[in-house]
């Protein structure tokens, strides 16, 4: 095959996958793909953001199943526009990441996946200003185990 | 009064079935069970004991129990020497909840289920109550002879001590190898093993 | 084709609740089928929350949001019949949506 | 007077962390049941239902469940009954068995091929039990008792649950046989006892979250008997029917609200 039809073929690819790349470029693959909290945190932009009672995590604090955890956040932080959701000893932290506009309220609830027991930690982003929450979710093993 | 009669009469008239006894149970057993992997069709067939404590519904007559138990003794090869292992290994035997099913891997080495029934290490929040709390066995009762010698028999074979215990035969049945039951022991009695700070 | 999804968008005090179910593996690349053969990673990466045609939530998740995801969404207002409509985007370039009407 | 100061004070610590842990888990539940995909099971169940399938290209919509051709309405809540075409007493998956074989003209070994799924795809009989059980939601769970073989099933049944065999020496009383006990972190139902069994029966076939698949009844007995170190029950046989049978036998009286959500 020679070197022109390569090109050519690429060329096709690359035109073809176009709506689709267009669509999915809103997603953020370094923040998605760190492996660290504070690496993720980095990547959505979010240098240390400060505790706040005021975004708070309902979750139950055991998971019979690390397959499907609960997790329920909500912010009363004025200025709320995003939230994100990191669990600490996941091999990729980042879970999630909420943009609200348009009247939605900083208010999201989602199952996750645990590896093992750590915390989870949400973050707000209001304007320049972010803020912080974590609590501790013990994943056990249920049922038999076989 | 007739009418009362005649409704006892037909509470009264035989049954157009009979109560399923014991074969009758083997028998549909046998018929709607099939083999598949590790676990073949003779483990449908019950041995005495197993048909003792069914039909008495797990509370024989304790001169019948006694005997039998006694039976279940003489299948304990108690190994020579110290029976404390390794409570580290001992731990994740305790665990682990695999072995003699069918979907495990044959010759594979089982796990022991402890957890699934027994309280044992405090970091373990997540245990099973059907057995007895094991939290501090060993502190309580300290590691001589004596106490391994029951423990180690309590593993391989419960029904030599309660003849109708729930507790899996786990060295009878082949599930657990001695040095996998001297592991639990080491869990057990060992003073540096967590279940006995 | 991917699986269904399903809405429900109801009036609460004050604000809108919108649930929403997707039908989606969400594999994370890790496990392996039943002939040990490891599966590739397949999730769902974006996700948009639209009232009345106009963008509410953006989301951007990844893999370690569970198998057949739901979610839950509050929208200040709104009012019987708002058209909400929820769509998502994986990380094959496949999508789906749907819509309802507040109730 | 002294002494039960002293009890109370060793003995609080560790109930108040047990209750603590309890209302954890049942948060967890409240919390998983809310966020459960349920109806999307029981939407490509109807889908199911209703598409041509078999050498007679036949939909199932003409299977009779007990209420008569096509009636789903409160089927599921009066199994397993005894059906008198085919003189036997029957579950939800073995009635829909064979509807399978006399409605689509399937092969019994086709219709049988793949009865339990798996994380990669799951079966027909799960998604149609979805949709079916999804049907008799707020119906009062009442199976057939009266017939005699629903009478002996139902004592076969009940002699099935305690029997002890197998390389553990198990029965189904052995995890389900007394109150209060747990595997694990899981409450373990008396299911002889109808004040456990009613909640259970009204529940099942459920989602499960551990490894995200839809459940039915048949795998609940199947994957007991799997962890009794048992053989393996063969699908829709008398023995299964039976125990399901004095299972919800048991658990009668109790309104349907499944499928339910389950760890």
């Amino acid at each position: 095959m020679n070197d022109l039809r390569r090109k050519l073929l690429g060329a096709a690819a690359i035109l073809l996958l176009k709506p689709f790349a267009a669509l999915a470029a809103a997603w953020n693959k370094d923040a998605f793909g760190a492996k660290t909290p504070q690496d993720a945190l980095t990547g959505i932009g979010v240098g240390s953001p400060a505790p706040s009672k005021d975004l708070v995590i309902e979750a139950p604090q055991i998971a019979e199943n690390g397959a499907v955890v609960p997790i329920e956040i909500s912010s009363a932080i004025a200025g709320t526009t995003a939230i994100a959701v990191i669990i600490e000893k996941n091999p990729f932290p980042l879970a999630a990441r909420f943009d609200f506009q348009n009247g939605a309220l900083p208010y999201v609830k989602l199952n996750v996946k645990m590896n093992e027991t750590c915390d989870v930690r949400a973050v707000a982003i209001a304007g320049a200003r972010h803020y912080t929450a974590t609590k501790e979710i013990k994943v056990t093993i249920g049922g038999c185990g076989g | 009064m007739k009418f009362a009669l005649l409704s006892l009469l037909a509470l009264a008239a035989p049954a157009a079935w009979s109560e399923p006894g014991l074969q009758d149970v083997e028998k549909v057993l046998q018929r709607d069970f099939k083999p598949r992997g590790q676990a073949t069709m003779d483990r449908v067939r019950q041995d005495g004991l197993q048909r003792l404590c069914t039909e008495t519904g797990n509370s024989p007559p304790a001169g019948v129990a006694k005997a039998l138990e006694a039976d279940q003794m003489k299948s304990i090869a108690f190994p020579a020497g110290s029976l404390v292992g390794d409570w580290r290994r001992g731990e994740k035997i305790a665990q682990g909840g695999r072995g003699m099913t069918w979907s495990d891997k044959p010759g594979a080495p089982a796990d022991g289920s402890c957890y699934n029934c027994h309280q044992l290490s405090p970091a373990e929040v997540s245990y099973g109550t059907l057995g007895p709390s094991l939290l501090g066995f060993g502190k309580t009762r300290g590691d001589g002879a004596d106490v391994q010698h029951y423990v180690y028999g309590k593993i391989f074979n419960a029904k030599a001590y309660n003849l109708c215990s729930q507790m899996p035969r786990l060295g009878h049945s082949g599930t657990l190898t001695p040095e996998q039951i001297k592991d639990l022991v080491g869990l057990l009695l060992d003073p540096a093993s967590p279940v006995n700070q | 084709m991917p699986g269904p999804m399903k809405m429900r968008a109801t009036l609460g005090s004050g604000h809108t609740d919108v649930r929403v179910l997707m039908t989606h593996p969400m594999e994370t690349g890790q496990r392996k089928d039943a002939e040990g053969k490891a599966v590739p990673m397949h999730f769902i990466q974006n996700l948009t929350v639209k009232v009345n045609g106009r963008t509410v939530v953006e989301a951007q998740i990844s893999q370690a949001v569970s198998r057949n995801p739901v979610f839950s969404f509050r929208v200040r207002g709104g009012a019987k019949g708002d058209k909400v409509e929820v769509s998502w985007l994986d990380n094959h370039g496949e999508s789906n949506k749907t819509e309802t009407a507040v109730a | 007077m002294r002494w039960p100061a002293i009890l109370v004070a060793l003995l609080l610590p560790l109930s108040a962390a047990a209750q603590d842990a309890k209302k954890e888990i049942q948060r967890y539940q409240r919390m998983i049941g809310d966020g459960s995909p349920v109806e999307l099971f029981e939407l490509q169940g109807e889908a199911l239902w209703k598409k041509p399938q078999g050498p007679r290209q036949a939909s199932l919509e003409k299977c009779d469940l007990g209420a008569g051709p096509g009636v789903l309405k409160g089927a599921y809540a009066r199994l397993p009954r005894y059906f008198k075409d085919t003189d036997r007493v029957m579950d939800l998956e073995s009635r829909l068995l064979h509807c399978m074989q006399t409605v689509q003209g399937r092969s019994a070994e086709e219709a049988l091929k793949r009865v339990f799924g798996n994380e990669d795809r799951p079966s027909e009989m799960e998604y149609l039990s979805a949709y079916i059980a999804g049907r008799s939601r707020g119906v009062v769970i009442s199976p057939g008792t009266r017939h005699p073989k629903e009478a002996q099933a139902l004592e076969l049944g009940r002699k099935l649950f305690f029997h002890r065999a197998g390389a553990w020496d198990f029965s189904c009383a052995s995890c389900h046989g007394e109150e209060g006990k747990r595997i694990r972190m899981q409450d373990l139902p008396v299911l002889s006892n109808p004040r456990d069994a009613r909640p259970v029966v009204a529940t099942w076939p459920a989602y499960r979250v551990s490894n995200s698949q839809f459940k039915t009844m048949q795998w609940r007995l199947n994957d007991c008997y799997r962890q009794m170190r048992m053989p393996e029950p063969v699908f829709a046989s008398e023995a299964t029917v039976a125990l399901n049978l004095f299972l919800t036998a048991t658990g009668k009286g109790e309104t349907y609200r499944g499928p339910g959500t389950k760890r």
